[in-house]
């Protein structure tokens, strides 16, 4: 029996046995008689002996082995000497039948996986068909569509192409700049408190831009003020701003 | 059954090709009578679900062509359609009939490759004769599906452009700065991107 | 030759893997007799060189196993398993589902690194959920690969299992034996190895 080494972390020094227990249980088969009535004590002089030949020809053991010797030396002991009384442990007998159970349940394992490789092994003695031709499953398509969307993408379409064509008019109030540029023409003579809406240009106090207006303008009294040239004062939290033409500063 | 057929059946049934005659000799034996073996499976399996049949030079099993439908399971998946079809599927319905370049020119922007395909696999349109101009290229028009599918009677039932605008679907509305903006971004899309 | 079981014959031959009698039977439609259908396509490939086979929970068509020899040239052999590999593997299929230190125990020897990797890599056995024990230790069981690969209907089919379990020798035994006899501490070795 030749066995291939399964690993650098198994060390198998006793060619062609798969560990102690693969020992024990190969001593088993030559002494020919069936496991259930195996002689533990018989088998355990078999191992140690073994054990010793493979010693005296300076053969490395591996320690799983040498355990293995240990305890079936222990057990062989237990075995010959009446087991103590009122003692806890398990009797000797118990020990040997823990044992044959072992060697047992390996062997029919070791059977159990000769039986499953004599099967007709698919790819090695049954073969599948060579070319399956496959079972499409083709997908149906369902479209989902409502009436409601179509009539949505054609008047999405047709609003898009006869919109008219939007013309903004340029503005003449819009950024901080024009803000400022606009304000600084009143400073200086504004002596009392005026509303700011009074300082937006007529025409931008409604309409789409009065807000973008009014915050241009916003900033520009911030700018002004901190400049000295401009004073500012709201009367209560989202109330009216008023300003004024700042203290002492006076226009250039 | 005879031993030979019986290879020679285990034989085909596993090769993943179709396996020559020169191969099939060779496997059953210089003294089989090849011919008549391949002549009395193809007979055996003539009427079955499975057939012999000579193919790319060798012999092989087949699935019945006749069971090639049955074979196929179907499956219902919903899809949705892009903007871009549902788009012309509209225009389809309410120009029709009316040629490719014609939805170009409406839609103002190319078709994409894959829309006109993508709604003739729903079933709503199809190709209905050609137009006299030069090109003679196809006219497109909805099915009686579309019908069926949208609940219509008859295309008069789809509503009119003032229809259309009287229920809100028409909405031109006060060009806001963004909405101008957003309208000339999308016919600036390339073609490619609608699908 | 009744149409249902043309069908029945070309859905099997046309399937790559085996096919449960659940999906046979939504192909074949729901009044249809399977089970006799089954028995009947069975009986007529009894003898012929490909035979109806039931694997893993479905039927399939696989070359007759007497053939093995006159079909195995040229083959394909599956991969040599190791002496300890196919214990393993006898061990998971018998006494699954179970820990790497379960079957250290059984084996009487620590298990080598590439064993349980290389029937894990055949797609024969998978682990499956955790010991609820100290360590929480992977469990190993077979998969449906496994009964396809070995030409099992199911675990009941494992050879002589039933005998095994009748005699006690699905039960790994008293724990008398104690350290002396599980090879190694394995329920020590970092649960990464085992993944």
């Amino acid at each position: 029996m030749s066995e291939q080494r399964d690993g650098p972390d198994l060390v198998l020094d006793l060619d062609g046995y798969e560990g102690p227990i693969d020992l024990l249980l190969t001593l088993a088969r030559e002494q020919k008689v069936d496991l259930a009535r195996i002689s533990i004590l018989q088998l355990a002089d078999q191992y140690l002996a073994f054990i010793a030949e493979q010693r005296r020809l300076q053969l490395e053991i591996a320690a799983d082995y040498l355990v293995m010797a240990a305890w079936l030396a222990y057990l062989k002991s237990r075995l010959l000497l009446p087991d103590p009384p009122e003692d806890e442990a398990p009797s000797a007998v118990e020990l040997a039948e823990a044992l044959a159970h072992r060697l047992r349940l390996l062997e029919a394992m070791q059977r159990a996986g000769a039986s499953l490789m004599a099967r007709p092994l698919l790819g090695r003695d049954v073969f599948g068909r060579g070319a399956p031709e496959g079972l499409a499953t083709v997908d149906q398509a369902f479209f989902e569509l409502s009436l409601y969307e179509l009539l949505k993408a054609y008047g999405d379409g047709h609003s898009r192409r006869h919109g008219q064509v939007l013309t903004i008019l340029p503005s003449a109030y819009r950024s901080l700049a024009d803000a400022m540029e606009h304000l600084r023409r009143f400073v200086g003579r504004v002596p009392d408190w005026r509303e700011l809406m009074a300082f937006l240009p007529d025409d931008l106090r409604g309409g789409p831009l009065r807000k973008s207006t009014l915050a241009a303008t916003f900033a520009a009294t911030l700018e002004l003020a901190k400049a000295g040239q401009l004073e500012l004062r709201q009367d209560r939290a989202f109330g009216p701003l008023y300003l004024r033409s700042g203290g002492g500063a006076q226009p250039e | 059954m005879n031993e030979r057929l019986r290879l020679l059946e285990a034989l085909l049934f596993a090769a993943p090709e179709p396996l020559a005659e020169a191969e099939l000799a060779l496997r059953l034996g210089e003294d089989a009578d090849l011919a008549a073996l391949l002549r009395e499976l193809a007979e055996a399996y003539a009427e079955r679900g499975v057939n012999l049949v000579a193919l790319a030079g060798g012999w092989t099993f087949r699935t019945a062509p006749d069971l090639a439908m049955a074979l196929k399971s179907e499956r219902d998946v919903t899809r949705r359609l892009s903007r871009a079809a549902v788009e012309t599927l509209a225009i389809i319905a309410y120009h029709q009939p009316v040629t490719r370049a014609e939805i170009e020119t409406i839609r103002g922007v190319g078709l994409a490759r894959g829309t006109l395909d993508r709604l003739l696999e729903s079933g709503w349109v199809q190709p209905k004769g050609r137009r006299e101009s030069p090109g003679r290229p196809l006219n497109w028009v909805t099915t009686p599906q579309f019908l069926v599918h949208f609940g219509l009677e008859s295309l008069k039932e789809l509503p009119g452009v003032e229809e259309l605008r009287q229920s809100g679907l028409l909405d031109i509305g006060p060009a806001v700065l963004g909405e101008a903006l957003s309208a000339r971004d999308e016919d600036a899309e390339p073609a490619e991107d609608e699908e």
